[in-house]
């Protein structure tokens, strides 16, 4: 398996990896804002979107796509105007760089470094600091108190995260995604289940949980959306942005809801393996199965979002620093002690 | 603490504005906070944005019954309420016999107003809390009282609905079978709020401990009704100081007890709140079966009022407390004062009291656990 | 240790609550009405908007003065006695041109008050809603059905019976003024008393002097 | 040219233009977004060193947490008013005489180094090396490290709380 990145990447078709995430993710977002308005909706006894495109308004997002890029590109008056207009990019550039190491399929992606699951972590760390530019270049109080919140809240989040991701590389012993999921090929649990890691482990289910809740709030989802909280601070640090950088901020946001979806199916779910064997396997099945797995998990999120009240600031980071943390360490090490033992 | 952070002198306060335009100011108020950090050091309300002269209006309309529609518009989510109060104050001061059916239909219509505007009071606290779903499960329930209510007096928000001694028009026929229907199907709804919210472990956080009003405080700011009684004091005027026939009917009144945390915070009265929508359903239940089924609504509207000179202050319960009419009539056709105690601005005078030290998002939560409206507060 | 345990396992729990009943309601029928597809259908007793019967008002203005917005404006002029403006539905005489009947919606507080002291009831609501405007002054509804020129005639009409009306009382007070003097002057002359009596009952029959 | 060397050039570009901002720049939260460039371009220039590990280690650490530290630090000491970062030149001479003297240094070790040129694509396994350095060589400093860092960590929170629980003690 080759394993560097710089040879990966300049050996390949550049375009081809430049572009496929690209498009998955473009599709995605448009997808999944709909989806959204649509799981929303029928949540609260209503239809959501049903007008733009026919089919209970498919084209909803594609409309509102078009409606943003002709909007008025408003930076106020005081900004920081370069990184006013900056910070938009860098998130997306972050959660867009940290597809490179997501395994789409058995046949495809972006680039196998050995370090995958550590890179990963390391760009979306870059996620906080251009939320905290947005937050600091609008000039703007609410921006600024959802700007610190939001730094703050991923800052700690990150801590279980890791320890979570680790517990998994403790079973693995790779920090290459490919290698994680290749080693969830099969169904030898019980005779039938598939050798997801979260079958293999009794103490990586808690992990799974641990793990779920801290990319709740990495991804700011409610309850853990304190940075845009809108009742508390209008939205945070998205306050002045308007138009197509706003729009990016959007997608920046559901791609990192993706990525960590998808990143929580690598690590627990099997990646793009089949959950029956060799049936349905594959490829092209695994991209489906992969995409299924992080799109499940996109939509408990959802069903979350539109269940839950949001928790304070002070409580947010209780629950971080008092609760998940301690027990994903404690965690690793009874994972660690249960590889050891069987 | 308080005290203590600005004795140090250090640290920087930031002042920062809350609305008018803000999501959560439950319309146009106007917050000016003070703050470290996001802890609140000082809180000031600013109010004026929809003051529309109620008062001074009143007292150029040359018809008593000319003020009804205005009170409509002071609380606009418990417009049935407001009409209540004034039309019986004008009536007690006339000394003017009201017919059974006449009563019977208010109350029923006032409690269900009441349960409609504890609904949207809910719901926008749950709102103000981030939980969007149950605020429009709740909205459900209020649209199929507003339909009664179209059904009843041709308006879904601002009735005009009572008359001095009557009711401007008679229910419909079915009245009586479409509020049956709605008291059934609506009682297992609160058992699925208390699932969704009332008792969700996030709810009780974001609410418990914050925001605590104890009942002296609240009786030195002349506090009433669910906030009152969030804080633990028995106090209803349907029971201590009954008008219209409340004395008739048999129902509790819930307060607060410190369930979840400590008494007399957001989470009692939230919970005040809930409970008297079942209280509410008892005495519509109640109502229903005692209404007279015959008699004209219409019968004993004056045809023209002449006041005699002189004054009267009647208070009812409103949704939100107690709210007051003082009317002072001079010989004429015209009040010559009428004064509205608003039960929203006497508990928005006490924001400043119990918020302090807390943070922005309890701000939040209690300004929508004290439920104000601010068509009230301005007036 | 224990009441953190306990703690998380209440939170989880209400949580789990939380979301069945919101599962629930995602396979549950959604209550929204598509609205300009599909329209919700108002009560016959709808106040949405006002409507006025113009045969049937006689120009009474008990409306207008009901209106506590003063949304109603009423012009009228009384019907000269050569024409006969007949009678309402309800049997009440109508006595003057309706020149002007106008309702601005846009100031209009649907309270209902213009509806009864209406004697005709030819003023009512309707269950009509859908009639937004651009143009504020386009909610302004003009009621009366007279034509312009019409409303010229009976104006002049009016006027010129109304300047001979006025033209009479003058004379008639001139007349008075005179006697008055007259009988000042002239205390003895008692004809002259009778015949200031005799123009007393002249506006009694307003019709005779007409045809100049 | 090969695009590797385009990509050195590149990322050594903005790493030293980055670094210039960071420090003629009057505004310190324009310096800090500046920091922020020049370690992701030290970063990159790490990737193409073939040091994978430690270039996500630097962003990870430095990028993801002490940069955004600073921030925080900055941000707070000065709420509210968003624009009065400013900072000012002092101590002009002293500080010119030894940035000098330490370029100089720096040009000196430069030229005297005897630079190795090894050939592409062997070392891939950085990591695993790196892991069993660590657990094998050199353990001892390494839990050194861990138990210095604890403790730092330890009294870090211990001073946090004496002093909130004062607070807590007054009111």
């Amino acid at each position: 398996m080759n394993s560097l990145f710089l040879t990966n990447i300049l050996n390949l078709p550049l375009l081809v990896h430049l572009a496929l995430p690209l498009t998955i993710i473009l599709v995605y977002a448009l997808v999944a804002i709909w989806g959204e308005r649509k799981v929303a909706g029928f949540i609260q006894d209503r239809l959501g979107p049903m007008r733009v495109g026919g089919w209970h308004g498919w084209a909803q997002s594609i409309a509102d796509l078009l409606k943003l890029i002709q909007k008025e590109d408003i930076v106020p008056t005081n900004a920081s105007r370069f990184l006013f207009k900056f910070a938009p990019f860098m998130m997306f550039a972050a959660s867009y760089a940290a597809f490179a190491v997501i395994p789409f399929s058995s046949g495809y992606i972006g680039s196998n470094i050995n370090i995958g699951v550590f890179y990963l972590l390391a760009v979306t760390s870059v996620l906080t600091l251009s939320i905290i530019m947005a937050a600091w270049a609008s000039n703007n109080k609410w921006s600024l108190l959802g700007g610190m919140r939001s730094a703050a809240q991923m800052v700690s989040y990150e801590v279980p995260t890791i320890a979570t991701v680790l517990t998994v590389i403790v079973v693995a012993g790779s920090l290459n995604l490919m290698t994680v999921t290749e080693m969830q090929s099969g169904n030898d649990i019980l005779g039938f289940l598939p050798n997801w890691f979260i079958f293999q482990n009794p103490f990586l289910i808690v992990a799974f949980v641990i793990f779920f809740i801290s990319i709740l709030a990495e991804s700011h989802r409610v309850p853990f959306d304190l940075p845009e909280s809108e009742s508390e601070l209008v939205a945070g640090y998205q306050t002045e942005y308007s138009g197509m950088r706003w729009a990016m901020f959007m997608l920046a946001e559901y791609a990192d809801m993706l990525l960590l979806s998808l990143l929580g199916a690598v690590l627990f779910f099997g990646g793009w393996n089949s959950p029956f064997g060799d049936f349905m396997g594959g490829p092209v099945w695994g991209f489906f199965w992969f995409m299924l797995k992080g799109l499940l998990l996109v939509f408990v999120m959802m069903w979350i979002r539109w269940t839950l009240p949001r928790y304070r600031v002070d409580q947010l980071m209780h629950i971080c620093w008092s609760v998940l943390i301690p027990l994903s360490f404690i965690n690793l090490v009874l994972v660690a002690l249960w590889e050891l033992i069987f | 603490m308080i005290e203590l952070i600005s004795d140090t002198g250090e640290r920087r306060e930031m002042t920062i504005n809350m609305g008018p335009q803000h999501p959560s100011t439950h319309g146009v108020l106007r917050l000016e906070l003070v703050l470290d950090g996001e802890i609140i050091k000082k809180v000031k309300p600013h109010i004026g944005y929809l003051h529309r002269c109620f008062e001074k209006y009143a007292e150029e309309m040359d018809d008593y019954a000319k003020v009804i529609p205005y009170t409509d518009r002071m609380d606009y989510v418990s417009a049935m309420n407001q009409e209540h109060g004034y039309v019986v104050a004008v009536e007690r001061m006339l000394e003017l016999e009201v017919p059974e059916r006449v009563e019977h239909i208010r109350v029923i219509v006032a409690e269900m107003q009441r349960i409609a505007s504890h609904l949207l009071g809910i719901g926008a606290f749950g709102l103000d809390l981030g939980a969007f779903t149950p605020f429009l499960y709740l909205f459900t329930e209020r649209e199929k009282i507003l339909d009664i209510f179209e059904k009843v007096s041709g308006a879904r928000l601002l009735y005009n609905y009572m008359a001095v001694g009557g009711l401007m028009r008679d229910v419909h026929p079915e009245f009586k079978e479409d509020v049956a229907d709605f008291v059934k199907t609506f009682r297992p709804k609160i058992k699925e709020l208390d699932n969704l919210l009332s008792y969700n472990k996030i709810f009780i956080n974001r609410t418990a401990n914050i925001g605590v009003l104890p009942v002296e405080v609240a009786l030195n700011y002349a506090a009433s009704g669910p906030v009152l009684r969030g804080s633990g004091l028995k106090w209803d005027l349907r029971k201590d100081d009954p008008y219209s026939i409340y004395d008739r009917f048999e129902f509790d009144i819930p307060v607060g007890s410190g369930e979840v945390g400590t008494l007399g915070d957001c989470w009692d009265r939230y919970i005040v709140r809930v409970r008297e929508m079942e209280q509410s359903l008892r005495i519509i239940e109640q109502a229903l079966e005692s209404m007279p089924d015959e008699g004209d609504v219409m019968e004993a509207i004056p045809k023209r009022i002449r006041m005699k000179e002189g004054e009267i202050y009647v208070r009812t319960e409103s949704p939100r407390g107690e709210l007051g009419y003082f009317i002072a009539g001079d010989n004429s056709a015209s009040p010559f004062r009428v004064k509205a105690r608003a039960p929203s601005f006497v508990h928005l005078s006490m924001l400043p009291a119990i918020s302090r030290g807390s943070l922005i998002a309890d701000m939040v939560a209690i300004i929508g656990s004290i439920d104000i409206v601010l068509g009230e507060v301005d007036r | 240790m224990l009441t953190i345990i306990k703690q998380g396992w209440s939170t989880f729990k209400s949580i789990f609550t939380g979301m069945g009943v919101t599962i629930r309601h995602f396979f549950g029928p959604s209550v929204t009405l598509q609205y300009p597809d599909e329209r919700y259908e108002l009560p016959e007793n709808s106040r949405a908007k006002l409507y006025v019967n113009i045969d049937d008002c006689i120009g009474c203005n008990l409306c207008a003065r009901a209106c506590p917005v003063n949304c109603i404006d009423i012009e009228t002029v009384p019907a000269t006695a050569d024409v006969d403006l007949g009678k309402t539905s309800t049997g009440n005489p109508k006595r003057f041109w309706l020149t002007r009947f106008d309702i601005d919606m846009a100031k209009c507080m649907y309270c209902d008050l213009c509806v009864h002291p209406c004697p005709t009831d030819c003023i009512y609501m309707v269950p009509e809603y859908e009639y937004s405007e651009f143009d504020r002054t386009n909610l302004i509804y003009h009621f009366s059905n007279l034509e312009p020129e019409k409303i010229a005639e009976v104006k002049e009409k009016a006027e010129i019976e109304a300047a001979e009306k006025k033209k009479k009382r003058e004379e008639m007070q001139k007349a008075k003024a005179e006697a008055a003097r007259k009988k000042k002057e002239m205390e003895a002359k008692k004809e002259e008393n009778e015949k200031s009596g005799d123009d007393d009952n002249a506006p009694s029959k307003p019709e005779s002097d007409g045809g100049e | 040219m090969e695009l590797t060397t385009i990509l050195f050039y590149l990322f050594a570009i903005v790493t030293i233009s980055a670094a210039a901002v960071m420090v003629f720049s009057k505004n310190i939260v324009h310096s800090a977004f500046a920091l922020m460039f020049t370690l992701i371009g030290v970063a990159a220039l790490y990737v193409l060193l073939y040091a994978d590990f430690i270039a996500a280690t630097q962003l990870l650490v430095y990028v993801g947490g002490i940069l955004i530290l600073i921030l925080f630090g900055v941000m707070l000491t000065t709420q509210g008013r968003t624009f009065s970062f400013k900072t000012s030149t002092v101590n002009l001479t002293p500080a010119s005489i030894l940035s000098v003297a330490a370029a100089l240094l720096l040009i000196y070790a430069f030229v005297q180094t005897d630079w190795k040129i090894t050939d592409s694509g062997v070392r891939d396994e950085t990591v695993h090396e790196l892991g069993m350095m660590l657990m094998g060589e050199y353990v001892l400093p390494f839990i050194a490290v861990g138990v210095l860092l604890l403790i730092a960590i330890i009294g870090a929170i211990l001073m946090s709380t004496r002093l909130s629980a004062n607070n807590d003690g007054e009111v």
